[in-house]
């Protein structure tokens, strides 16, 4: 499914949708949070790209590294944690692998989303990022069982993501900076889910090529 | 978006250096970092204090650093929390062996961050423990959600807290200090206009000619409701009000913060002011001191928040020690 | 108009009284008057200072009434200056037999005003004089008009006078201290929006989106010209430009004071300082001490002012002494 | 020409007509000045009618003291001294008098107009209210010399005024905040001329009637 240099491609891809997001990511944060969703993950995506770009790195584990480190240390908010904990996990899962499969892309899948349910405190169901994230893994755990193709099954796990950002659109939210609103919450998408969609399918994408 | 800047992007990185060349006598920023502390920091013989969060705030937070206030500020984007490795060299540059107390605002981002940071530092041997400022009484306090913003008041956490780590104290007794201050404040703002982000370049959102925005946090987050714009005295009716109902402050003794956002005049806050003690006298509630200024501001935005603390004798003590920081100094 | 607000005919009374209720250790209002003076006044043993100008540029002048500057300041309706009454019975509180000494912005009104209190006040055989106070290098200084507009650097005039004032110095003495410091302190300003007087209910004049107006005055009068909207860096270089062609600061020490007119946030402010200081250092002029903040405000107008005074060692002292009032406290 | 009670119906005809005018006077000082002339005068004026209503007076000197008085004391700006000094000097001219004929009302003008001259250091052609009385004054000189009736004098008087103002529109001010701007004052009427000439108006009208 992905090696080192697709990984590489995947992250370059992801910083280039992000940068075009970046205005529409910060209209969805405007609505309910503080405007800066997509200002935050471009600064961050921005410097995992100078990182990629300037360094060399061995394993598709060493550059989801540099990312979430990356992340971790040039955004700051929720969404800097949030991600890079996300990114660190997933780098972890595959240390030492040269190649990404589906069932390596499933676990990683799994680990980053328990990081950022466990440094968020947060479950599905609050309006957060999580709601985009624990579908999709419902979902390529699911194709992974029926023994799904990668292309199918990242594209199932995809569309999950999407249902969830539609999701969001219904709930109140409980977490975050959204949270503030109670009832006027209702009505809008989650940023943090539609860029957990966006990279999702960004990973797909990339992946199929 | 009419601004005194240079470059949407290197906003804070001006300020901070603007700061230093000020308050040279107070302050000094570590090299490389978006960082304030103490001139002779670290202070020996005291638990250190830092605070910090998004920039956009002046003068929360670097210029409450200095003598009877804080050890250090970090300052994050414009409204984005500090990353954590931010926090960790301002917790470094201040630690002690009596440990360091993080002064943090209630919001996701910033807990994570400062809690990332403190994970860091342990990891380095030093002590490190935090106290989370949550006196912003327009969000409801339910299990429900992440509870209340920290705003205006988390000024007074510094003061006071400033005030008790310079005695001396351990950090069990220093983070006490913090958490009863906590316990007792409560803030609630409204306001007039919007502001903006720089690197966004255009306001979060917009309110019409006659409109507010009452319960507004501090970084343009939506409050409670929108209405008809109101006269001073009925605005602080409604804001008093609110705190009055969610602390029993009944023959206690306050601190009064009036606090501006930024574009509301002093003239303004002292109408403000006025009427904030006349509920008060008509409570039977007495007003020990006032404070009337930007403390915590939102960037241009127009509105203000008041903020009641309520004291017993130690915290009246604390609050009136001595400090000497750029921003609030006491004699 | 957003302002929180009553009634726009009653601002300057509510003002005083938010004034008076906050800061009970420092002022007292007189009784029927739009006066504030010292808790104590009359202070003895020393030449008493009075202030004052139309209300709208708070904390100036009432802000500045305390130990170590003014003893008693007159709040004239919103940019109006006040009338001789007011001065007078100012005058009277705060009078001993040392006299007192009249600071007075370049105003006509102002001027004329506060002339017939001084004739009324003489009449008591009080013994009376005055200065002016013209640092506005926005207005060209020549013979043909009114002379330049005191701004900003009149702050400057009460902190370093009100020092010599305290050390119980004569009234010919206490003069020349204030007239020196006239004689060295320049200022230049600029607004990026207009202010609203509460009474007028609209705006002076309106400036389009990427429009500043340079050489702006403290009440909404045009300054020099307008122009489009530059950097931060090209603000400050027109305007320190302006006063270091006014002035021969060549070799000297300087405070440097830049003054936000109440919109543009502290963080501009430390921009705009970060500038000054850049320029400063460049022509081997030293800074010696510096203020950012907010001291002579112009209702909610955005924009800011630099002032400049150019210091010898009677100066250095003099600004160093303590000051204890409720908008500048300096330890 | 105009006794006791003229004199008192001519300040309420002020005080109405300066309230009226309110906005238009405070709307030429916007343009050169503060914006607050009109409002200035209307709080004089209110005053005044306030002091006049509640007091009795014996004569006209009696009534133009207190006018002088709470002009002075009311409004404050460069205003507030100016007409206030006028009305103070205009009322030292007739003290003890009943009646004011002509030749009073010359000399009272002309003291009146010595007064602003003294306390604003002003002398016509500087854009400020001098060009608006002293054409008045000259004017009502002459008409008092060829033995003009006086309501014709008045009335030329007020003429010389309105000429006096728009001459202002042609000059750089040189006195007042207007004179701040340099040559962009010119172009604009001087309000203080605006409202003494409103002033000579009125006092015109209320004797002829
Ligand atoms: N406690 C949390 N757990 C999981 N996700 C969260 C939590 N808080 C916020 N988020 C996500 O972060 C997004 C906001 O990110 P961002 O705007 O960059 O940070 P901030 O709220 O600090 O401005 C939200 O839309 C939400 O998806
Ligand atoms: N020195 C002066 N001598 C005579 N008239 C003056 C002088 N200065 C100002 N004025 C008059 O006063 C008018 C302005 O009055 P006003 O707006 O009420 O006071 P201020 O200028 O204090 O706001 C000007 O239009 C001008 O006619
Ligand atoms: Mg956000
Ligand atoms: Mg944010
Ligand atoms: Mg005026
Ligand atoms: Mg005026």
């Amino acid at each position: 499914m992905a090696n080192k240099d697709k990984v590489f491609d995947v992250i370059m891809a992801i910083s280039d949708i992000i940068e075009e997001k970046k205005l529409y990511l910060t209209q969805l944060d405007a609505a309910i949070g503080d405007g800066d969703h997509g200002l935050n993950m471009a600064k961050g995506f921005g410097a995992a790209r100078e990182k990629l770009e300037s360094g060399s790195f061995q394993t598709p584990s060493d550059i989801l590294k540099a990312v979430g480190m990356a992340l971790i240390s040039k955004v700051g908010g929720a969404a800097g944690p949030l991600y890079g904990t996300a990114f660190l996990n997933a780098s972890k899962v595959v240390a030492g692998k040269e190649e990404i499969g589906l069932a390596d892309f499933t676990a990683m899948l799994e680990s980053a989303l328990d990081g950022v349910k466990s440094r968020g405190k947060a479950v599905r169901g609050e309006k957060t990022m999580v709601d985009a994230l624990e579908p999709a893994l419902d979902a390529l755990k699911a194709a992974l069982d029926e023994g799904t193709a990668p292309e199918e099954a990242l594209n199932r796990a995809v569309k999950a993501a999407e249902e969830g950002v539609a999701f969001t659109k219904t709930i109140r939210a409980t977490k975050g900076r959204a949270s503030y609103l109670g009832d006027r919450s209702i009505g809008h998408e989650d940023p943090g889910a539609m860029s957990s969609y966006v990279i999702l399918k960004t990973i797909a994408e990339t992946c199929s090529r | 978006m009419k601004k005194v800047i240079n470059n949407p992007n290197n906003v804070v990185d001006e300020l901070l250096q603007g700061m230093v060349l000020a308050h040279p006598d107070h302050i000094r920023r570590l090299e490389g970092f978006e960082v304030l502390v103490r001139k002779n920091s670290p202070i020996e013989g005291k638990v250190a204090l830092v605070s910090g969060g998004g920039s956009g705030h002046e003068p929360s937070h670097g210029g409450f650093v200095g003598t009877g206030m804080l050890d250090g500020a970090v300052a994050g984007a414009v409204f984005t929390s500090p990353t954590p490795d931010q926090v960790y060299e301002a917790v470094k540059a201040v630690a002690g062996p009596k440990g360091v107390l993080l002064i943090v605002k209630n919001y996701t981002g910033d807990i994570m961050n400062f809690e990332m940071a403190k994970e860091m530092a342990e990891a380095d041997d030093i002590k490190v423990d935090y106290v989370v400022v949550n006196d912003d009484v327009a969000v409801e306090n339910s299990t429900w959600t992440t509870g209340r913003r920290g705003i205006a008041g988390t000024v007074l956490v510094h003061k006071i807290t400033g005030a008790k780590a310079e005695t001396g104290a351990e950090l069990p007794e220093v983070k006490r200090v913090a958490e009863k201050v906590i316990a007792n404040v409560r803030s609630m703002g409204l306001a007039l206009t919007p502001c903006i982000v720089p690197a966004a370049g255009k306001p979060n959102f917009t309110l019409a000619e006659n409109e507010m925005e009452v319960g507004m946090g501090i970084h343009g987050e939506p409050g409670t409701h929108r209405e008809a714009l109101k006269t001073a005295d009925e605005m602080v009716d409604h804001l008093v009000g609110k705190i009055l109902e969610d602390l029993d402050y009944t023959g206690g003794e306050v601190v009064v913060l009036v606090n501006g956002l930024a574009s509301t005049p002093l003239m303004e806050l002292y109408i403000v002011n006025k009427r904030v003690h006349e509920i008060l006298a008509s409570k039977g509630i007495k007003v020990y001191k006032s404070l009337v200024g930007e403390f915590m501001t939102s960037l241009e935005m127009a509105g203000f928040s008041v903020t009641l603390l309520k004291l017993d004798e130690e915290l009246k003590e604390l609050f009136d020690a001595p400090a000497d920081t750029p921003a609030f100094k006491s004699l």
